[in-house]
Formats: C-alpha cells, structure tokens, sequence
C-alpha cells in the first residue's frame, strides 16, 4: 500500500504506523521531523510551513513510487502538514515496512532526502525577536555573532 | 504576442511584490527564455544561477517549450522536512 | 537522555517517542521489528524469545551508550520484548531523537545492527505444521522444496 | 581441582540436555580451555568453529582466564530484533 497527503492538521506517527502495518512485514522505520526550538543559533518560536501544494502532493507521491520500486514492494505512507506549526510539532512523517529492515531504513532516509531536495514547500521561521524569515537551505550561512 | 502567468511562492511572492508574474510568451519561446525576460524585474536580485521553474506542475528543463496556457511556476529553494 | 529495558510487556513505540521528544530536537527515527507470518518460506504462528536477561540488559545499555558517543548527544531509548509473541507484536523498538535527521536515522541503523549483531536474545518459530525450532542466523539455510 | 558453572541457553540447553555444565577447571585455565573441555561432551557437535562465551556478562576472548567463581555462559548465535 501507498498513500501520501499534504495536511493541514495534525500529525499522528502511530496512526500512521498502523496504516502501514501489516503480518507480512517484520520491520517498520519511521521518520519524524518536528519544529525546533533554536535554528542556527537563533531561538525559534513558530514556523509557517507553505507549499505549492498540487504540486507538493504529486511530487511527493513520485517519491513514494520511486522509493517502492527501489526498494521492493511495501507499505509505505508520508505525510507533510503546512500551516503555522508551533514547536514540537511534527512537519513531516514517513513510515516504511518491509519483511527485512535493510530496504524499511533505507526507504525512509530515500524518502526524507527526496522531499527535502524536490517537493515544493517552504518554511518561514518565527524568531524570539519578533523577526520572520523565509529559510533557504541554499544560501552561505552568515555568522550572526 | 501572449503572456504566460507564472506562479510565485514564499520569499519570492515579496521579492517580486505579488503572487503571480505575466511574462510576455513569443511562440516556441523555451523555460530558458521565460527566466531571462524574469531576470529584467524588479525583486530578480532573488534569483539563484539557475533558478527551477516548474510546468504543470513538474520541474522543467531550460530547453522545454512553454505554451500560454501551460501552469507555470517559480520555485524557491526548497525547505520542507 | 538515554534508556533501555529487556521487557515482558507489549511495546508501544508511540510511548517511547513521547519519552525522547524534546524541544531541541527537529527528527526522530523509529525502528521497529515485528513478526511475521513467514520466514524462510515456512508459515509462523508465533515466537518465543527467550534471553539471557542480565547480560542482554547491559550489552543493550553499552550499545546505546556507543551509539550516543558516535553520533553525538541525543535522545535514545531501546526496549526489546521477551517471552511468547505473537504475529504482528512488535519484538524490539529503538528510537533516536536529535537536532538533525543524519543522526538520528544514522544511530537508529546502528543500533538495531548491533542488537542483531551481541545482544544475547534467541528465538524459537512455532510454525503452522506444530513444529518448533530455535532460529540459527549464522546456519546455512537448506532449500525446502 | 576446582569446577566453573557454565549457563546453557536456548537450543544448547537441549544440546547438552540441561541449563548448565560443570566443568573441571585448571588454575589459569582460559576461556579457549574450557571451551576445548566442552567440546568432549555429548551435544557438543552444535558448537561452531568459534564459539562466543561470555564472561561476568560480557563477551570474552579465548586467551581470558577463567575463575571458578565467574559467571560464565555459552552463547549460542543471538537472534534477537
């Protein structure tokens, strides 16, 4: 099975655990990203997480297909929220089962690098100092001290 | 001539000081083009060396062909996860 | 933080994500094992895992310590599970937390590896025919058919 | 000569018809040594070429020397996860 979705709620790993779950499968890997608290030194209070999201959502499920090619046939299932997430709250998840652990683990870390290189969301970082600013992974990060 | 509307998001929705571009479109013009007649903007400062634009709703290579009514989008460096 | 337990109890990954979660954290990684129906071609019923409990307690202890010292300070808890399970029961759950997601996926990896690798923990398949036998990764497997 | 207690577990406690041996023991009698004494016994033919002892809880080498009150085990090949 598969199944992937950009949410605007919350998210619940062990939902999606037992989605995935199933007697055929003896290994189940899950990745969680969730909203630190500091980001390159700078305290974090909230982040908006925006996407492109017709585009997001296909993307993603591309993602997933490759990853079941890749990795033999499996149950895999990501979600990514947008909206305003507060600290500790969960952006993204992904949970991957197989009979063996070797293409679970593999799946999920195929998966998470996948998303961040292509899926078309962005995120803007609420800083302590009232500051908001849009993230860019590719930009040289400037010393602030 | 037609124009193409090209989608913005995040940062580049402020750089460039709205949600979408219309970019004048010659026929047979290439997403190659599209990016140099986005370079004449104001808010184009923004742009990577090579910035990735999508059409409907896939990224496209710079050679690809751009019709009108095509769904295009310009995209930020991405930074989901 | 770091924890682990030889248990006689159902294992709840969600519980032991909730343990490690903190604020400093932006990723988790979760691994989990289960039984399975099948193994080797031969349909299973169940499984008992037996240990020798006092010295898999440490070995577990020392592979987490290994794994924080390798991927640097993080959140770690481990629990594998003893006795009669059944299919579907999760046999063993690891998970890691830490501020980047390299980390955390790298020492869930490592530390599931490890287990497989000196954690004193053996098991017996009770298969569909009534048969029982203890599990030999390291034995050559012979074709059945 | 004094003996060392040698735990038994999972198929060898079936292999050797019990949860533990005793084993006569040398003074500085090695981990090898007693592992070459339990290789006479009946059951043994399920040892490997190399089989792991654990020593007070942790694995040990061949060269280690034993103490008839260590808490000795012979580990048969885990299958733990």
């Amino acid at each position: 099975m598969r199944r992937s979705a950009i949410v605007t709620r919350a998210i619940d790993p062990a939902t999606l655990m037992a989605e995935v779950q199933s007697t055929e499968f003896g290994a189940i890997s899950v990745f969680a990203g969730t909203v630190r608290d500091t980001n390159d030194g700078r305290s974090v209070t909230a982040i908006d997480y925006s996407a492109y999201t017709s585009m997001a959502e296909s993307e993603l499920e591309s993602i997933l297909a490759e990853a079941q090619d890749r990795f033999g046939v499996m149950g895999i299932v990501a979600e990514h929220r947008v909206g305003t997430l507060a600290i500790g709250d969960v952006s993204v998840a992904i949970v991957a089962a197989h009979a063996h652990r070797g293409p679970a683990l593999d799946c999920t870390r195929f998966v998470i690098e996948e998303i961040k290189k292509r899926v078309p969301i962005w995120k803007r970082e609420h800083y302590a100092d009232g500051a908001r600013e849009w993230v860019d992974p590719t930009a040289r990060r400037v010393a602030t001290t | 001539m037609s124009t193409v509307t090209v989608q913005l998001f995040a940062s580049y929705v402020e750089s460039f000081g709205g949600p979408t571009l219309e970019i004048p479109l010659d026929p047979g013009s290439t997403v190659g083009d599209l990016v140099h007649s986005i370079r004449s903007l104001p808010g184009a400062y923004v742009l990577p060396e090579s910035p990735r634009v999508a059409v409907n709703r896939r990224f496209a290579s710079f050679d690809q062909v751009v019709d009108p009514r095509d769904e295009v989008a310009l995209i930020p460096p991405v930074a989901g996860g």
